[in-house]
């Protein structure tokens, strides 16, 4: 794992390393060089599979954090390759020529983040929300907790406990 | 009279004459040669009239004043007088013609011209045998003077080698006429006849030395590269003479010297002939320039002439009759093709389709192209009719075989022209103009054709007449073709009204049910005709000419009307055909496998007049030779009409790219043609068998393999039209394996089943005509939903469906019903269940054409598309009541028929009680079954509609579609490749081997045309070389083998 | 809206440009209707056997589609109360919405519960159908299942087991037979209020109001 | 035979007998299925409830009127070719209307129903219900060819196409039975019968899951309910068809119900056996094993 990570140092920029396990770490790149590396990784470092394409909203740094995963099936180990980006007019390089299916992750990520992959394929396609108008859910500016009840007809009455004080409450209602 | 020594008094008088006149007044001098060429028409008409009618005796005339050998002798006989008028009409017709190009080429070529014929006028006249190599020397060389006065290249190079070949020939002639002179001592012809120079040591060689430079003279294959490459190049007009007139006098000669020959020398003469036909047509099949196509087409015919003077022994009596007939047609089509070639100008078979800018001159080339083909009625095909019958009569089967096979490559190739020229794409090629001297020789030509033709068929010399009177109401259509479509169209259908009328009461038994299929099936489909707008030029006479074929078929007492008939019928439907839109390739199998069947009928017809004398239908019922093999020539015959498995490949395109009410013309009327022909022969032949081979039961099966396989490959179409035409090939596959059964029951099944399928095929054509016409597409696939927008074809096309399914309680179930007791009552089995296999596979297509067209989604496009016009759902609802009727009362249909068959067939009759049927094994009551089905089905649909009166009317998306809803109709209509697991399961069955060897046949043909095309390489020496060649060969072959010994 | 249901022209054979609405032009865009019940008597042999043929629709809504199967196991055998599953929404009666439901899903779900002949009925199962349950402040699910569509029984718990469910069909065959399993009509009655709610959240409406 | 206005109350009282033993035969066949999976299963009476329930759906929809006729023609179908047979041997009330015709139309008769079935399915639009009729259509093919055979090899064994008297014919002990005296012929035709039936290995046509039951996914209620009829009735008629060619028909209700009811289980004990096969695998195997022992029937009839 090591090597690998000094091999990637000798060409790019890696601006911090995480040693999770033994066979998974995660690096973070630049924006400009993320893909550049991930093709690196891809096709000289064995790393062919894509485990997933993710996104964090990190609204105090004002940024978005987008994670690659990638798996080597041969030496079975994973590298997660992070890039931060900006959250304004969040925007990222699509790598779906590298793997088909990020065409979909990145679909997903427009829908739910509102980042963009220009010539991504259909990434303006509706993915699970059919006609969706207010700002993309996963931000976390967006109260979910205030749109539902804006939006769905909250049942009067309801009442939400936590469920461990509730449990505690009912187990135990003596102490 | 006047003499016959003025004809060449006057031409050579004019040749002097026009001399003086050299650039003074070219109109002038041509007006004077012109008026010379009248005058020697003038006499030998004359002649000829005197001695058609005054019984004038034949005139010997001597210049010179000495009597022969020592003079110049002309003989004027009733042969020469025929010859010259045809030389001098040709001539002055070909003056007009040449009007505005002899003019401009000046007095010379005029001088030429009327040398050329003089020359020609004493070779045909003289019975000197030098003054007979003088004067063709001298229209030799005026010809190559013609050729080459043309000053363009290739004229030049052409006349360059003609000169080169005639000087080999008139080498050899020479020589062999002064041999003739040592032996025998004397030029006069009739000496050297009455001398058998033959006998004599030494003279044989002599005679074989003129012989083979008259039959060189006749360009007889494979030594005739040099005159390909003549016809090609020179003038239209000069190519006319070369192969018609000088054609004319070379065949004189032959003709006038052969006495002087062996016997053997017809078989020589005969041989060559024969070979020149087949071989020169041969190779005219790869040709696409129209010009030496022609060429190819002139040295076929003459030795197809050639074959006919040699088959003297063969013929007989008959020989003139024969020659006359094919050399005038030989004459006057080919004469007239050439012109058209000089109008048109394009040298490319393909661009001929500019032809049709002007539709009178398709006219005048479809008479010239049917004419040389020898279609009726044209005197080739009189001519041609003898000449087959006689080589029967007399076993020449090879040369029956032969002939009939070059005839039939020739029609290859003059068709697929013809094909180009009505049907080619004619948007970017060049205008034409037609000047009245150029059409005015063709249009007498063409009309000179059907006056002889008439003029032949009075000489045929058997008692039947034939019925011109269709002929006549065609001509009067194609006169009245500036009339839009409604008035003849009335008329049209007044005229086969009439004409029904006036045969009901003679029509007796199977000819009566035919008769109404043909006529009261034509005037019906003719209906359909108001729907169209505008004038729809040339249907009408084209329409008129099937039926007119069809009843003369049915009117048909001689095996000679009846072949009139059909060649009249094949014409009239091929010209429909060709009407479609992406039809030539289409229509051109068809004229080719129809006229393939028409030879096999003629042979099969000849081969059973052999020891009879009259040509009565019923000569097939007491054949004396070869039944089986006449029995099959006819059968097969026949069976191209039926479409029958391994002969059917030209129906689909055919009948699929016809238009709307075209279609079942030819589909629901024509094909029962075949079915009528069969009948015939049955009726006639009765059983045949090829050893123990039972030739029915062959017959059987290749009944019901048809019905399998043309309902399979049906079932896989995505065309409707296409689907129909297969529909077609499996139904006829029912009608053969029913009229192989030979039985009562199986007669009824077949006869009562070509009924049915007229009615209900004009019902599905018409219908999806209809819907085609609207939709403007043939692809099924692409339509759907269009029961909203047609309910009433829709009627039409489920009755129609429900009967070629044979369910209860419409008519088509009786057909199947009767069909299975025939087959008990039969025994065979295995075709049978072939048979009713296929009966099941119908199914298929039936829901196909329904399902695909008619229900499922609606598109886009035709969600504004109108009900089929009026006039085509008239006569569908016409036949809809029939067939009604038929079904409620299964024996107004029924048992008519089976009492015509009760004569031929008495055992094993249906009996009647009523509406019940009885046969030996089962019982069938129609009319009850009728009313218990729509008595239950009246029943159960009123409780229902009583069930749910309030139901609600949706559109035709709202579908349970799985929680999602359709977006396209395209997407939605499940169409295309309908039947696919069927297709992967049964799909082999389908591969197209049967047009793949067909296919293989014509190519391979085409690929030994090109082979042996190779040797014609334009090269003079090789032309040269050839000739030598050829008289090394034929002399070693004449005699090694049997000649003079 | 999808491509496909956007207004195009097309050119009919005969050359002239046609103008189609495929929205308008492919689904009937007729109003549901209400069906009075018959004379009594019938009605209530009719109700009888409406209870006693209970065709469930085959369309697993949420995760409580997983409780529907053992139904059809031997250890439940449904069918032996007249329960039985049907793969078109036109021949089924009963609908039942299993969990959670989506706005993507409650679309459909409404599409194919306007597709089901008058009358029909549906059994909410679970928490979430009643207040939206441990998804009740979801952006993405909603709250309350009766203001889309009239509810007949509601089993509540999450997940009920198939007992539960057994026992609301049980429910719901007595609420038929007293003549209460009038949902259809409800919908048809309250169709505008039923569409607001509905068109509230479902944003991208691409289908005639009412799906016959 | 002459048609008289009894003959239509005998129909009647036919049609109601058929019905009921119809209804009954599937509740308690499905009841056996159930009971063979350790279930209880539905009610042996569950079918009517199903009938009567269907009647009283409210509301229908029509795509048309193909569509609306469809199950009017199934249901005339599946009557008419109960009416056209002898139902029990030597009885004049349950011969209905045999003396229209004779075996070739109560053969061909089964394709009314199918045909108008498969035309009503079609105008609804669906594709899935023209792809479950092109299904039924490629199967119904080929299990015709070693039914008719099978048929061809019986008419010829009793030279007569007379399904009384081909009854007559068997009468007097099993040993008279075809499926004795002509046991290739029966076997063709048993294997057709599998096909016919439409049970599983075939039943490729309605394939619930994968097709939504095939043509008729867009029947509902009423339509639906005369379809359910159909079902009953026809299933009924075809093997009272089998019964009367192969197993020497019936002389009373209880002789046809014992009969049928053994008929119908040799379906079901295979359908049970096998799996379903896809369309060409079926067409396929329709088209050589009983193709060739239809051959082998004609063979041993022919000589």
């Amino acid at each position: 794992m090591k090597d690998i990570i000094d091999r990637i140092k000798t060409k790019y920029t890696i601006s911090e390393v995480v040693e999770q396990r033994k066979n998974l770490s995660f690096v973070t790149v630049s924006k400009e060089q993320a893909i550049s590396i991930i093709t690196f990784l891809r096709d000289i470092e064995g790393f062919k599979h894509l485990v997933l394409l993710t996104a964090a909203d990190w609204i105090e740094n004002d940024k978005f954090q987008l994670t690659y995963l990638l798996n080597n099936p041969t030496e079975k180990i994973d590298l997660g390759v992070r890039v931060f980006i900006s959250r304004e007019n969040a925007s990222m390089e699509s790598a779906h020529h590298l793997w088909e299916q990020v065409a979909t992750y990145q679909r997903e990520l427009k829908e739910m983040f509102g980042i963009d992959f220009p010539d991504s394929p259909g990434v303006d396609k509706p993915f699970i929300l059919e006609g969706w108008e207010d700002i993309p859910p996963y931000r976390r500016d967006f109260d979910t907790k205030q749109y539902s009840e804006d939006t769905y007809f909250p049942r009067p009455g309801r009442e939400s406990n936590d469920p461990a004080e509730y449990m505690k409450k009912k187990l135990y209602p003596n102490e | 009279m006047v003499g016959p020594i003025y004809i060449i008094a006057i031409a050579l008088g004019t040749a002097f004459f026009l001399g003086f006149f050299k650039k003074a007044n070219r109109t002038f001098s041509f007006g004077l040669m012109l008026l010379a060429m009248a005058f020697m028409t003038f006499i030998s008409a004359q002649w000829l009239y005197a001695f058609l009618t005054q019984n004038q005796e034949t005139v010997q005339i001597f210049t010179a004043g000495f009597k022969p050998p020592f003079s110049i002798s002309l003989q004027m006989g009733f042969h020469e007088s025929i010859f010259l008028t045809i030389i001098n009409v040709l001539g002055l017709f070909s003056a007009i013609y040449l009007f505005g190009h002899l003019r401009d080429k000046g007095v010379n070529m005029m001088m030429v011209f009327v040398v050329l014929f003089m020359g020609l006028n004493v070779v045909v006249m003289t019975r000197d045998l030098f003054n007979l190599f003088v004067f063709l020397e001298i229209s030799t060389i005026a010809i190559i003077g013609l050729i080459l006065l043309e000053k363009k290249e290739d004229a030049i190079s052409s006349g360059f080698k003609y000169l080169i070949a005639s000087g080999i020939i008139s080498g050899l002639l020479l020589i062999g006429i002064i041999a003739v002179y040592y032996y025998s001592e004397s030029l006069f012809i009739n000496d050297i006849i009455a001398s058998k120079l033959m006998y004599v040591k030494g003279g044989t060689i002599a005679t074989f030395l003129i012989l083979i430079a008259l039959v060189l003279e006749l360009k007889p294959f494979p030594a005739n590269g040099w005159a390909l490459d003549v016809y090609e190049s020179a003038h239209p007009g000069v190519g006319a003479i070369v192969s018609s007139a000088s054609a004319t006098a070379g065949i004189f000669i032959l003709f006038k010297l052969l006495p002087a020959f062996s016997d053997s020398a017809y078989y020589i003469i005969a041989v060559i002939g024969t070979l020149t036909f087949v071989g020169s047509n041969l190779l005219g099949i790869k040709q696409n320039k129209a010009t030496r196509l022609l060429g190819y087409s002139s040295i076929g015919q003459i030795g197809l002439v050639m074959a006919v003077i040699g088959l003297t022994p063969y013929l007989g009596d008959k020989t003139m009759f024969i020659a006359f007939g094919l050399l005038l047609t030989h004459i006057l089509a080919k004469a007239g093709l050439f012109w058209l070639a000089g109008i048109v100008k394009s040298k490319n078979i393909r661009d001929w389709a500019v032809i049709r800018r002007n539709p009178h001159l398709l006219v005048l080339m479809g008479t010239f192209v049917f004419a040389l083909i020898g279609f009726p009625p044209f005197p080739s095909f009189f001519a041609k009719w003898e000449l087959i019958m006689q080589l029967a009569n007399s076993s020449g089967m090879v040369w029956l075989a032969f002939i009939l096979l070059g005839s039939f490559i020739e029609g290859i190739y003059m068709f697929r022209w013809f094909g180009y020229a009505v049907k080619g794409e004619n948007k970017d090629l060049p205008e034409f103009k037609i000047h009245w001297n150029k059409i005015l020789p063709a249009i007498l030509f063409a009309i000179g054709l059907y006056a002889f033709g008439y003029y032949s068929s009075t000489l045929t010399g058997i008692a039947g007449k034939f019925n011109y009177l269709p002929l006549l109401f065609i001509v009067f259509l194609y006169a009245i073709d500036f009339l839009p479509v409604y008035i003849k169209n009335t008329i049209s259908i007044a005229g086969v009204g009439y004409y029904l009328y006036t045969i009901y009461p003679g029509l007796e038994e199977y000819r009566l049910v035919f008769g109404l299929i043909f006529l009261a099936g034509g005037m019906l489909t003719l209906l359909a005709g108001y729907a169209y707008k505008g004038k729809r030029q040339g249907f009408y006479p084209l329409t008129i000419m099937m039926f007119a074929g069809l009843l003369g078929l049915i009117e048909a007492k001689t095996t000679l009307e009846f072949f009139f008939a059909w060649e009249l019928m094949t014409a009239g439907s091929y010209f429909l055909i060709i009407r479609g839109k992406k039809s030539m390739p289409h229509a051109l199998s068809y004229i080719l496998f129809s006229v393939g069947g028409a030879y096999l009928i003629l042979a099969g017809f000849a081969l059973a007049h052999i020891d009879q004398n009259t040509f009565s239908l019923d000569i097939l019922s007491n054949v004396q030779y070869y039944a089986p093999v006449i029995f099959t020539l006819l059968a097969v015959g026949f069976m191209t009409k039926t479409a029958s498995i391994g002969l059917h490949i030209w129906l689909p395109g055919a009948h699929a790219e016809a238009e709307s009410d075209v279609s079942p013309m030819v589909s629901a009327i024509l094909l029962k043609a075949g079915v009528f022909g069969l009948i015939i022969l049955m009726l006639h032949m009765g059983f045949q068998s090829f050893g123990n081979v039972d030739i029915y039961y062959i017959l059987a099966w290749i009944g019901a393999i048809t019905a399998v396989m043309g309902n399979m490959m049906a079932a896989f179409q995505e065309d409707a039209k296409r689907l129909l035409a297969y529909s077609s090939i499996g139904f006829l596959g029912y009608t053969v394996f029913g009229l192989a059964l030979m039985s009562h029951l199986g007669w009824l099944a077949a006869i009562s089943l070509s009924v049915i399928h007229f009615m209900f095929k004009t019902l599905l054509f018409l219908a999806i005509g209809g819907v085609v016409w609207r939709v403007k597409t043939k692809e099924m696939y692409k339509m759907g939903g269009l029961i909203k927008k047609m309910p009433f074809t829709f009627i039409s096309v489920l009755m129609g469906i429900i009967v070629i399914s044979g369910v209860p309680p419409l008519t088509g179930f009786g057909g199947k019903w009767i069909l299975y007791n025939a087959v008990l009552d039969k025994g065979w089995f295995f075709p049978a269940a072939a048979v009713f296999f296929a009966g099941i596979i119908a199914f298929l297509y039936c829901f196909r054409l329904i399902h695909t067209i008619f229900l499922g989604q609606l598109k886009d496009e035709h969600r504004e598309v109108k009900e089929a016009p009026f006039w085509m759902l008239v006569p569908q609802y016409i036949i809809l009541g029939v067939i009604m009727l038929f079904s409620a009362l299964p024996n107004s249909l029924l048992k008519p028929i089976g009492e015509i068959l009760l004569p031929y067939f008495p055992d094993g009759a249906l009996e009647w009680q009523g509406q019940l049927a009885i046969s030996a094994f089962g019982y069938w009551n129609g009319k009850l079954i009728m009313f218990i089905v729509v008595g239950i089905f009246v029943t159960v649909f009123a409780w229902l509609w009583y069930m749910n009166r309030n139901a609600q009317k949706v559109k035709q998306f709202n579908i349970g579609y799985s929680a999602e809803r359709p977006s396209l109709p395209e997407t939605t209509h499940f169409a295309y490749n309908f039947f696919a697991p069927y297709k992967k399961v049964l799909g082999f069955l389908v591969t197209p081997v049967i047009s793949n060897f067909w296919d293989d046949v014509s190519e391979g043909i085409h690929a030994v045309a090109d082979k042996i095309r190779r040797i014609y390489d334009g090269n003079a020496q090789n032309y040269a070389l050839h000739i030598i060649m050829f008289v090394v060969v034929f002399y070693l072959i004449a005699f090694g083998g049997f000649y003079g010994i | 809206m999808k491509e496909d249901f956007k207004k195009r022209t097309v050119i009919s054979p005969d050359g002239k440009p046609i103008e189609i609405d495929p929205v308008k032009d492919y689904f009937s865009d007729a109003k549901p209707k209400v069906y009075k019940p018959a004379h009594p008597v019938i009605e209530k042999f009719a109700n009888w056997a409406r209870a006693n043929s209970l065709w469930v629709l085959g369309f697993g809504t949420g995760c409580g589609a997983i409780e529907m199967r053992p139904l059809m196991t031997p250890r439940f055998d449904a069918y032996r109360y007249g329960i039985q599953w049907r793969p078109t929404p036109r021949q089924s009666s009963v609908f039942v919405i299993s969990g959670y439901l989506s706005v993507k899903t409650l679309k459909r779900v409404v599409r194919t519960y306007e597709q089901m002949q008058n009358p029909k009925f549906v059994i909410a199962l679970g928490s979430c159908t009643i207040n939206g349950g441990m998804y009740w402040d979801s952006y993405n699910t909603i709250n309350r299942l009766d203001h889309y569509l009239p509810v007949d029984v509601y089993v509540a718990g999450c997940m009920p087991r198939p007992e539960s469910l057994l026992t609301g069909f049980e429910e719901l065959k007595k609420i038929i037979k007293e003549g209460r399993g009038e949902g259809a009509n409800k919908y048809a009655e309250n169709f505008d209020w039923y569409k607001a709610n509905q068109k509230k959240i479902i944003k991208d409406w691409d289908m005639p109001d009412y799906n016959w | 035979m002459e048609f008289s206005i009894k003959n239509i109350g005998y129909a009647l009282l036919t049609i109601f007998i058929v019905l009921n033993y119809g209804l009954i035969l599937q509740g308690i066949i499905r009841k056996i299925g159930a009971r063979v999976g350790r279930r209880y299963g539905i009610r042996w009476y569950q079918p009517y409830i199903d009938i009567i329930k269907n009647y009283a759906k409210r509301s229908t929809i029509t795509h048309g009127v193909m569509f609306y006729i469809a199950p009017v023609f199934r249901l005339s179908g599946g009557i008419g070719l109960l009416l056209f047979m002898p139902v029990i041997f030597g009885s004049e009330i349950f011969s209905n209307f045999s003396f229209a015709g004779d075996l070739v139309l109560v053969l061909y008769f089964q394709f009314f129903g199918i045909l108008g079935m498969a035309l009503g399915a079609a105008e609804s639009g669906h594709p899935y219900s023209a792809i479950g009729v092109s299904r039924g259509l490629s199967q119904v093919t080929s299990f015709e060819l070693p039914l008719t055979l099978g048929v061809i090899a019986i008419a010829m064994q009793y030279q007569t196409l007379n399904i009384t008297e081909i009854v007559a014919a068997q009468q007097g002990g099993f040993l008279n039975w075809t499926v004795i005296t002509n046991p290739f012929a029966a076997a063709a035709m048993l294997i057709a019968f599998l096909g016919a039936m439409g049970r599983s290995p075939f039943d490729v046509v309605l394939a619930p899951q994968e097709i939504p039951i095939g043509p008729p996914t867009e029947f509902h209620s009423g339509l639906l309910g005369v379809l359910q009829l159909n079902r009953a009735i026809f299933p009924v008629a075809k093997l009272i068809l089998f019964m009367n060619l192969l197993f020497g028909g019936a002389t009373n209700w209880f002789e046809l119900i014992v009969k049928t009811f053994f008929i119908y289980m040799w379906s079901v004990f295979v359908g049970v056996v096998y799996p379903r096969f896809r369309v060409d695998q079926s067409v396929r195997w329709f088209l050589t094993v009983p193709l060739i022992i239809g051959i082998i029937a004609i063979i041993l009839i022919r000589f």
